[in-house]
């Protein structure tokens, strides 16, 4: 029993956090808010440089080979960063998908190893997601049929795009027609990819909720901290610190749910469907939170678009609904909790 | 207690009912925070006028029907019942012009009501400062006496409708070397007085629907104060009370909201009930919206029978702000995954006033004095608690 | 359209609090919670000379002939000074059960007298109580059997006492069996009187949550204003002043909600049961914070028996379940305001 | 990370199981604030002690197990699970033990662990004065050295267990004319010296659950300061540490009554589900019942790991405080008019826990610092805020 990451996770963690304080600045994620692709080629270079791209790809595809142990602390500073969804959606979800295919498949090997070298922007279709993000500038457009998995490219298939709050995202309405030309994966072994990939994607979100909280929890901190009212920095009075200590509260605990989630998936666990809904709930309880207090104490300033504050929300209310709204993931922990026979108390966590 | 209405007041409904329904824009409006939705809606508010509907409350002389407050509270059920346009001038009808009814002189008042009226002159409010947001007191903005002028020096800021506005009212410290609410004058501007410069705020929906305003030596004339010199914090006191309090948020906007949550509920039924935390908050809504509208009826008789408003302002503010956040965050979890998108994504066909509601129910707590300082207001002024 | 009370209805207001601040201060509550049948002779008397017992007595009986509208005022005193269920059990609901029925029914003016004269003691049992409040020492019980009314006296039925933690309240598990010599009124008649019984009840009940929730934020205020922590009182500290005005705000909102619901009672009105239901559910969540703030501001002082906050937060739980506890209250707003086409909207409300 | 039990954890706790099994009473005992409940709470801590169940951290020679923090939580978690007593020495065992264990002299630890871990010795706190509650370093009461003595006079509140206990461990103004946190001690007696008056205070439940404590020139020999003269805050500080930290609440506990929350609404799910509410805050129950338990989990490890307990004491006081009234309030509402009803009452049979679990739970931000202090703390101290 050990519920604290080693010592080469945390370093890990450390030093990517050190390349996106960098490389991912507020001013930067502006920037590329107002592109037509949202995206930028230099960002997606030294990304790819870092091998952030190619963290989850097998070793023997030239990759990393890392765990989702090892992806929940990255992502808590992907969310921290506000960074978009692509590297996420690619490099753990989409990678996720492409390692689990049987060997010999013919998009596994050519697809992974496009990954390593960056030359693959991956989207994915599924039905939890009415809107399909990326799916007009992907390489590859990885889609849900039936629990099949078959692949596009954006000009196999109709687009509309969608404009989003969360101005770092590229959501398009898609329509395609499923064909043998398209079957990557049949039902018998796309079905648990599929299930394994909503678990996947729920770790993720989760994980960036919770980076997403602490950023605006530290925003909201800053400000206040600064900002002067009745002679006195707004951060002294009792109720600011109070709606902020609110907020530190509800990341304490929804951290490690959080991890637990991210370890049933990389051991698997007969739970795993309710640990993960509980962490995307928990989570978003404390980003959700985070955004309302923040912009409290920002006042004013908080509804500006000059405040940095506001992309953060938007990543936050976007994210909550991105692979399964509130309603989906508090009914598959209903489910789990609610079963008669369901082994609740003391005792039953482990 | 009689809680049945007149038929006078029956009558008065029907009236507005009839003429709404057949005059109400059949497609919303742009937002008034673009160029053409401003136009729009300063359009519809001349079409309003017309009938004296832009300012129900007002003597007929000045361009209103003389309503008294019920058949003000019954007009604003029929605005919101028919989903009819927010209103532009609401900085000068709503907070403004009772002021100037209380402090303005003859002269002004002829002088600006009527073209108010007609929002052939929309108003922006100057309160807030960079240094003053929730402590006004604290406002350095000077207006200095020269001859038959005063000169005007400093900076505004948050000021709701100035990028599109024709006139801005607000509070200068006339008093050289004075502090706090002492030597406050409360003046009225154009806003293409040479000096003047406005720049527009960017809000989280990417519309500039407030503005920063600089004033580099701009004259105006004595004749735009409102009040005496120095009388400024007195004066703004009351307004920001009406701004707290009746005519700021009539309850038939939230009963409004309350009705369209429960039909975006019904729409989505069988997904809602998932979440069981959704059916319990429509519910609420319905309740306080309920309770609000009540309690505005009760405000409303108590006025009518020579009463002030005095802490329920805060209170007020504080149960609609927070009623406004509660419906419009169950909206958007109702919505799910179709929530962020903005009104021009195809998708958002239907469903795409939510997110424009969420964000500005957001504002709801912190904007006309934040619920922290409202909360305090009631524990010193209403319980009687120490200041600290 | 006027929400505003008569002068009159105002006065005899002013008039009864005057009356319980001497005669119901807290040291004699605790008293009468001390004694066996709760109760105390002597107040007894002086409720009755008040003419207190004989306030909705139509006047031909020698009563006052006072409406629910003038009761309402009255019931948030008689819920601020704690005043034992008692006097408005029997005063109010047990007369308004006798009143309505036919004239020359035999129960009718032998009760009603009596009540005058302030020789009555009515409980009244109810399939929503599953305990009779004062059956024991009742001199009549008024009891439900099929929507039926049937009278006994305590001789008559088997008792068995439940305490509660309200210890003003005298609760007997009750066992009958009805027959012609009980029979006070069929079921035609007796269904009318038992809802509108209910509902009176309701609002007899939402009136004293008010009056409570008044108190105890009462009770708060005057506390925090004299403790002191930290060399400051403890009310001013910002912390404290948010809790209390939060509890005002509830107050606020609630007190409208509780007088159109008494409105709708004496006038008539389609959606009465809503009305009520809304009234309880109000009133108790600002009775419910109340007791949470409360307690909180008192701290330890709050946890104890000697300081008079306890007598009012215990008659606030037991009042909440009192007549329908919140499932019902619930459960009876969203029959009307769930119902397919239920007009909810502006212009609605009157 | 790992968070699988080893085998050796499993065999632990297969051993607690089945001894518990074998030998928890069967009917609850009655309550430790009654004479005869306190003494059944304190046979019912020998038999423990005679396992070393009663201290199962503390080594094997001062009675206890030896155990490590996880096997401390399995322990609990079993001890839970069958609905085990509560601990009538808790003072002792979690609040005062892990303080002697680190300032307290080998004679000390002798003369005082062993006779605590049998409940020989029961104890309770001095910490509040009636100046001093929240504000403990306002503390007055004095102790001053006189040969080998120290005179102890003033007044102790809000002592829990004082009414029964046989020991009370407090603070003590060592050094006259000190002020706040300087000039204290840690001081250790028994209740029964001359000079000491215990008045028992009735808690809402009626029972006496604390008292108020009067010093009238009692004599405590030098031997029994914990720590030098005028240690006392730091040593102090510690145990309020230990308090708000790890071993105050275990999570078994929270666990525990989630679970007999989602039985009570299970056997009453027809009536619950007419308010939705009550089905949202029973999986609320079980969620941060989990997240209690994940995060006291991790804790631990990290202690075992070397690390310090910091501000995470002033969250976990926060979120198991309000878990608590959460969980307790929702039996309440689902009992409906049974939950007013006291536990002698027939019509209580097999609910009655509910009522004086949700009294308690309303303890549970008040006490050991209240959660507006620990606001204030973790604002402070975790996220850096500017004092007022």
């Amino acid at each position: 029993m050990d519920f604290t990451f080693s010592d080469q996770q945390v370093q890990f963690r450390d030093a990517v956090r050190r390349f996106l304080v960098v490389e991912a600045a507020p001013e930067l994620l502006r920037e590329y808010w107002e592109t037509e692709s949202g995206r930028s080629e230099e960002m997606r270079r030294k990304v790819t440089s870092q091998g952030l791209t190619s963290l989850s790809i097998p070793e023997e595809f030239g990759g990393m080979g890392l765990g989702d142990l090892d992806w929940v602390l990255l992502l808590q500073e992907v969310g921290y960063h506000g960074i978009p969804d692509s590297l996420s959606d690619a490099a753990y979800l989409g990678v996720g998908l492409l390692a689990g295919l049987p060997d010999g498949n013919a998009y596994k090997a050519r697809w992974l190893e496009r990954m390593v070298e960056g030359r693959a922007r991956l989207a994915i279709s599924h039905p939890l997601n009415p809107l399909v993000h990326d799916a007009g500038i992907a390489d590859l457009i990885l889609l849900w049929h039936e629990d099949e998995i078959h692949a596009a490219t954006p000009e196999q298939v109709e687009l509309c795009l969608n404009a989003s709050i969360d101005q770092s995202r590229r959501l398009y309405k898609l329509a395609w027609t499923p064909s043998e030309d398209t079957l990557v994966c049949g039902r018998e072994q796309g079905q648990a990819l599929w299930a394994e990939a909503v678990n996947r994607a729920g770790v993720s979100i989760a994980a960036q909720l919770l980076g997403l909280a602490q950023r605006m929890l530290d925003l909201g901190i800053d400000y206040s901290a600064q900002r002067k009212q009745f002679g006195k920095p707004v951060g002294s009075f009792q109720a600011v610190k109070h709606h902020l200590a609110d907020v530190a509260v509800k990341i304490e605990f929804a951290t490690p749910v959080v991890h637990r989630a991210a370890y049933a998936l990389e051991h698997g666990d007969h739970r795993l469907d309710a640990f993960v809904s509980h962490a995307r709930l928990a989570a978003a309880e404390a980003a959700l939170l985070a955004a309302r207090k923040s912009i409290q104490v920002h006042g004013a300033m908080g509804y500006t678009w000059e405040a940095d504050l506001q992309m953060f929300m938007k990543r936050a209310w976007a994210l909550e609904s991105f692979w399964g709204d509130r309603i989906f993931h508090k009914g598959r922990v209903a489910e789990a909790v609610f079963a008669p026979g369901a082994q609740l108390g003391p005792a039953q966590t482990f | 207690m009689d809680l049945q209405y007149t038929q006078e007041q029956a009558r008065f409904r029907q009236e507005i009912r009839s003429w709404l329904e057949a005059n109400v824009p059949t497609e919303p409006l742009p937002s008034f925070d673009t160029e053409e939705g401003f136009a729009a809606h300063r359009q519809w508010e001349a079409r309003l006028a017309e009938q004296g509907y832009s300012a129900v409350t007002w003597p007929k002389e000045l361009g209103g029907l003389g309503a008294d407050l019920f058949q003000w509270l019954i007009f604003e059920e029929e605005y919101w019942r028919v989903g009819a346009p927010l209103r532009v001038n609401q900085n000068g009808i709503f907070l403004l012009a009772p002021t100037l009814m209380e402090y303005g002189s003859a002269e002004q008042k002829a002088r600006w009501l009527p073209r108010m009226a007609t929002s052939e002159d929309t108003w922006a409010q100057g309160w807030s400062e960079p240094g003053a947001g929730s402590d006004m007191a604290a406002i350095r903005s000077t207006a200095v006496r020269d001859g038959d002028d005063y000169v005007i020096n400093g900076q505004k800021i948050w000021s709701t409708r100035a990028v599109y506005a024709d006139w801005l009212f607000g509070l200068f410290r006339s008093e050289p070397g004075s502090s706090r609410h002492h030597g406050l004058s409360f003046v009225l501007m154009p806003l293409d007085l040479p000096g003047i410069t406005v720049r527009p705020i960017r809000q989280l929906n990417g519309l500039p629907g407030f503005a920063e305003i600089f004033f580099d030596d701009v004259r105006v004339p004595a004749a735009n104060l409102l009040g005496g010199e120095g009388e400024g914090w007195r004066i703004a006191m009351a307004t920001a009370g009406f701004e707290r309090g009746l005519m700021l948020r009539s309850p038939a906007r939230f009963q409004k909201t309350a009705a369209d949550l429960m039909a975006l509920y019904h729409a989505n039924r069988a997904r809602c009930d998932q979440d069981p935390a959704i059916r319990d908050a429509v519910m609420k809504s319905w309740m306080d919206a309920e309770a609000y509208t009540l309690a505005t009826y009760r405000t409303a008789s108590r006025l009518a029978k020579g009463a002030k408003i005095g802490a329920e302002a805060s209170t007020n503010k504080i149960f609609w702000s927070e009623l406004d956040v509660l419906m419009h965050e169950t909206a958007m979890s109702i919505l799910g995954a179709r929530a962020e998108l903005m009104p021009q994504a195809p998708e958002a066909a239907g469903v795409a006033q939510w997110l424009d509601g969420f964000l500005f129910s957001l504002a709801g707590p912190i904007y006309a004095g934040t619920n922290e300082i409202q909360r305090n207001i009631i524990a010193e002024r209403m319980l009687g608690l120490p200041r600290a």
